[in-house]
């Protein structure tokens, strides 16, 4: 594996700066063993204490642009969660991503995962009730659980953020007080599609979250404005689909990038991006850590 | 998504309808569509032809589209997936239950192929048969010998020479593909199989996870059609 | 003049929905003029009371999914603006935005613009300072300069918001309660783009506005939360290129689109787009008021 | 916007420089390129062939331009812009002080297409002339008389058959293209003219309407080439 690929975050040590993003193909060892294989670090779809149904289908549509979803965080509940991923065959460092409603509870989230190599904390899902943004836009409690998560595990821990917020970079701020090793920006934007012959909403759940290429340049300024006011390390979410944005999120202030709609095209995505990399490096000489927040210092 | 009228109905049985739209899409057989229908779910269903599927009441929502009469407008998003790849030579079908409905579609387009084509059919009992009037050559199977020989598809396999047959393509329930796989193993015809498989599904387009197979590939988007090795 | 593409918007008659957006091609009343042969209504560019450089070039980008600007608010000014204006002929309603620091400005601007149809106040420009979004993302401000304004003027006023907010239905309802007579949604979101060979940002001012397609759900989702909660008109902005677009904004609660980054394709569009509602007013039978919201109410 | 190396620059003169890029761009005659000289600014500029601009300094953007040596990177949007139109016939190419510029890479064009091309240029003094080098049939005007006739490329022309032309072409100056337009029709030459016109631009690509001329078209999308028949 080339030297030049690889990126420590937070201590997490990554072949390639590539990790699956959360809510994709993350439900189950076997798809996370599959894309472990050349991705850099891999995110679960995110968890809470209970199981969660989610919401009915349509839960997940695509447009010209992206994706729009509400899949209503789904999920079977942090025990049958930690039970599936016991399966999971580390190629690829695991970060399991939580939900919860409050500190308390997310601090317990973590204690079902102690086999985890880091957490990400869902602080910006767009779609459900009481939970991510809902909680996630309040510095406040955005310290109070970031603090409350560190105190309950020694795992690097990430505070993924959302762009439906007057200012990200306040939010990121309170989590980097609140002692979060890094920042995941961004999670989707809120959105929705009308159905104009049914004139209706397609969603179920009406709106969700936008994500898919349409969306970059919202994230890459994102990471641009935490970039120039945190010291903690930026990874980099949102439209990530072809190896030129991974350099564009990088010279932004990225350390890594995550990929989700992108899985669209295909699930051999992060080979193919991997290798594309790999050219990349050659051609100019550089190590991809050595870009990180380039183009600030331009 | 875009939206099609259902222009006809008919109905099999109590159970299953098969929904012919107002136009046809543009598909291959073993693709599927996620059919909307409005105020109740979106469902992933396969193709039984261009412009029909065919469906069997298991929950809310499918019964209420088996009980469709023509007329009703469903939102559709597809086709999606893999098709069956096909062949002009000897092809045997092996259809279990509602797995029919792409397998129909498959023996038209088989036969203007120019193959020469067997269909085994298995389900519970008659009434779960639908569509065998679309096959030339078929065998059937019921648990409770209600019609056809008594038995499973496997029974009707029992004695053939899958040697003889240049493709061989299933769809049914997880467990019949499950025994077929393994018969078909010991016989030395998996390299030949092509199999569809069915699980529930979010998104259709590969990205929620939600219909990922014990290999970690996702039936929507890398399948539903499988190639026996893939699945072994 | 077809009756069913007729909409009226806070007492402002228009022959079609189909507004120019404020920002593009609205500097001079040669191009207003010709746009406005076929559009409902334009809007012009924003003026502030005194002239304003704007940033330097690269101000306006394209990236594969619309356009992203930095133009800075650049304007001659509203004496020499109210002067060039003096030329328009008045083929449909002319609408003048205006940006300004505080309430009293605003309501100074509006002198100088006694023969315009109404106003489009920019309280969401998301790249100059001082003004646009920095007065626009705070309820109170805006509410005492939506006031402010209707005191200074009988015309419609409408106040122009951005989705760069928490909360974009406390700010309509702040200008609802000021005394608006509709809301526009949406401005630009805030993105910027990096040129990975130059390894820096491309816009001269680093990060600007995005607009076009790939932000349509965004606005739908604005228009779609606005119309649930206030009771003034609404019109819908945000990557509005096809005739779908218009209807699926309409649907969910506009009773007028404004279209900008779609000139990038046409400067017919106009033309185009009000054929397109004829051929599907003539087919569906309806009359485009009639939809205003129909999708709230599937 | 993409970046491109500058590969060679000749100087014609103090003010005048021709920066050759490492890469053909693939364009037609008439249109431009918005130029972005990093740390300065993005500025509009003519092809004067399909791997050159030629560049007068008259800010400090284009200062910094003609005084490039070669090796230095661009960002380079583009090209845009409405082409000349070809013609194989006999073709009057009228030339404008920096105007010239896409005015050489027609002529380049107009000979591979056959045409027989004749070159008016004028320039206020012979330190203004360049790419004179390229045309093989010209006259020049300075006002000064530091070379060719004294006058504009309006003397030139007064005792000229226009109507032996199939086409006209022209770029200059504001102040030249309106005399000539004036001149043109007078002449009834007018339909047969295509003239490129020069104006400040922001965007480049139809949107923000800083280039919007008196007709309400826009420079950069619906010109910069503009048949006479638009302007008058």
């Amino acid at each position: 594996m080339p030297e030049a690929l690889k990126v420590s975050v937070a201590g997490i040590e990554m072949r390639n700066p590539l990790m699956l993003a959360s809510g994709v193909m993350g439900s189950s060892s076997a798809s996370l063993n599959r894309l472990s294989e050349h991705a850099g670090a891999v995110v679960t779809k995110s968890v809470g204490l209970e199981p969660v149904e989610g919401y009915r289908n349509p839960a997940v549509i695509n447009y010209s642009h992206g994706l729009i979803n509400a899949v209503g965080l789904a999920s079977p509940g942090a025990k049958a969660f930690a039970e599936e991923l016991k399966d999971y065959a580390f190629y690829s460092p695991l970060i399991v991503s939580l939900f919860a409603h409050t500190p308390e509870e997310f601090a317990e989230l973590v204690s079902y995962f102690e086999f985890a190599d880091g957490f990400e904390l869902n602080l910006s899902c767009p779609h459900a009730k009481n939970v991510g943004l809902a909680v996630g836009s309040d510095p406040e409690l955005v310290r109070e659980i970031v603090r409350e998560v560190k105190r309950a595990t020694r795992r690097p821990v990430f505070a993924k953020l959302s762009p439906n917020v007057s200012d990200i970079v306040e939010i990121g701020k309170a989590a980097e007080e609140g002692g979060a090793d890094g920042i995941v920006a961004i999670n989707t934007l809120k959105g929705m599609k009308i159905d104009i012959f049914a004139k209706r909403p397609i969603l179920s759940n009406v709106s969700g979250g936008v994500s898919g290429e349409g969306i970059k340049p919202v994230a890459v300024k994102c990471v641009w404005d935490l970039y120039e006011e945190l010291s903690i390390p930026i990874i980099g979410s949102g439209g990530v689909t072809s190896w030129k944005d991974v350099i564009e999120f990088m010279l932004a202030g990225a350390r890594a990038v995550q990929i989700g709609s992108a899985l669209f095209y295909s699930n051999r995505i992060f080979y193919s991006l991997k290798e594309s990399l790999i050219a990349y490096t050659r051609m100019t000489g550089e190590r991809l850590e050595d870009i990180v927040g380039a183009a600030h210092r331009a | 998504m875009f939206t099609l009228r259902v222009e006809r109905v008919v109905r099999h049985s109590e159970r299953i309808s098969t929904l012919y739209f107002s136009k046809p899409i543009l598909a291959y057989p073993g693709q599927f569509i996620m059919l909307n229908v409005f105020g109740y779910e979106e469902i992933p269903l396969s193709l039984s032809s261009p412009r029909s599927v065919t469906v069997k009441a298991v929950g809310e929502t499918t019964e209420k589209i088996v009980s469709f009469e023509g007329g009703e407008v469903v939102g559709v998003r597809g086709p999606f997936g893999n098709p069956f790849s096909p062949t002009s030579g000897r092809a045997l079908i092996i259809a279990g239950g509602i797995g029919v409905a792409p397998l129909a579609f498959l023996h038209d387009f088989l036969k203007r192929c120019g193959a020469e084509i067997r269909v085994v059919y298995g389900v519970k009992n008659s009434d779960e048969l639908a569509l065998v009037e679309r096959f030339d050559n078929v065998q059937i199977a019921t648990e409770d010998g209600s019609a056809g020989v008594r038995g499973t598809v496997l029974d009707l396999l029992e004695d053939m020479e899958l040697n003889e047959y240049d493709k061989i393509y299933a769809c049914g329930p997880e467990g019949m593909v499950r025994a077929l796989l393994g018969f078909l193993k010991e016989r030395g015809a998996v390299e030949r199989a092509e199999l569809s498989l069915e699980r529930y599904m979010r998104c259709g387009i590969g990205v929620c996870g939600s219909c990922v197979i014990e290999n970690g590939l996702r039936v929507c988007a890398d399948g539903p059609v499988f190639s026996g090795k893939q699945l072994v």
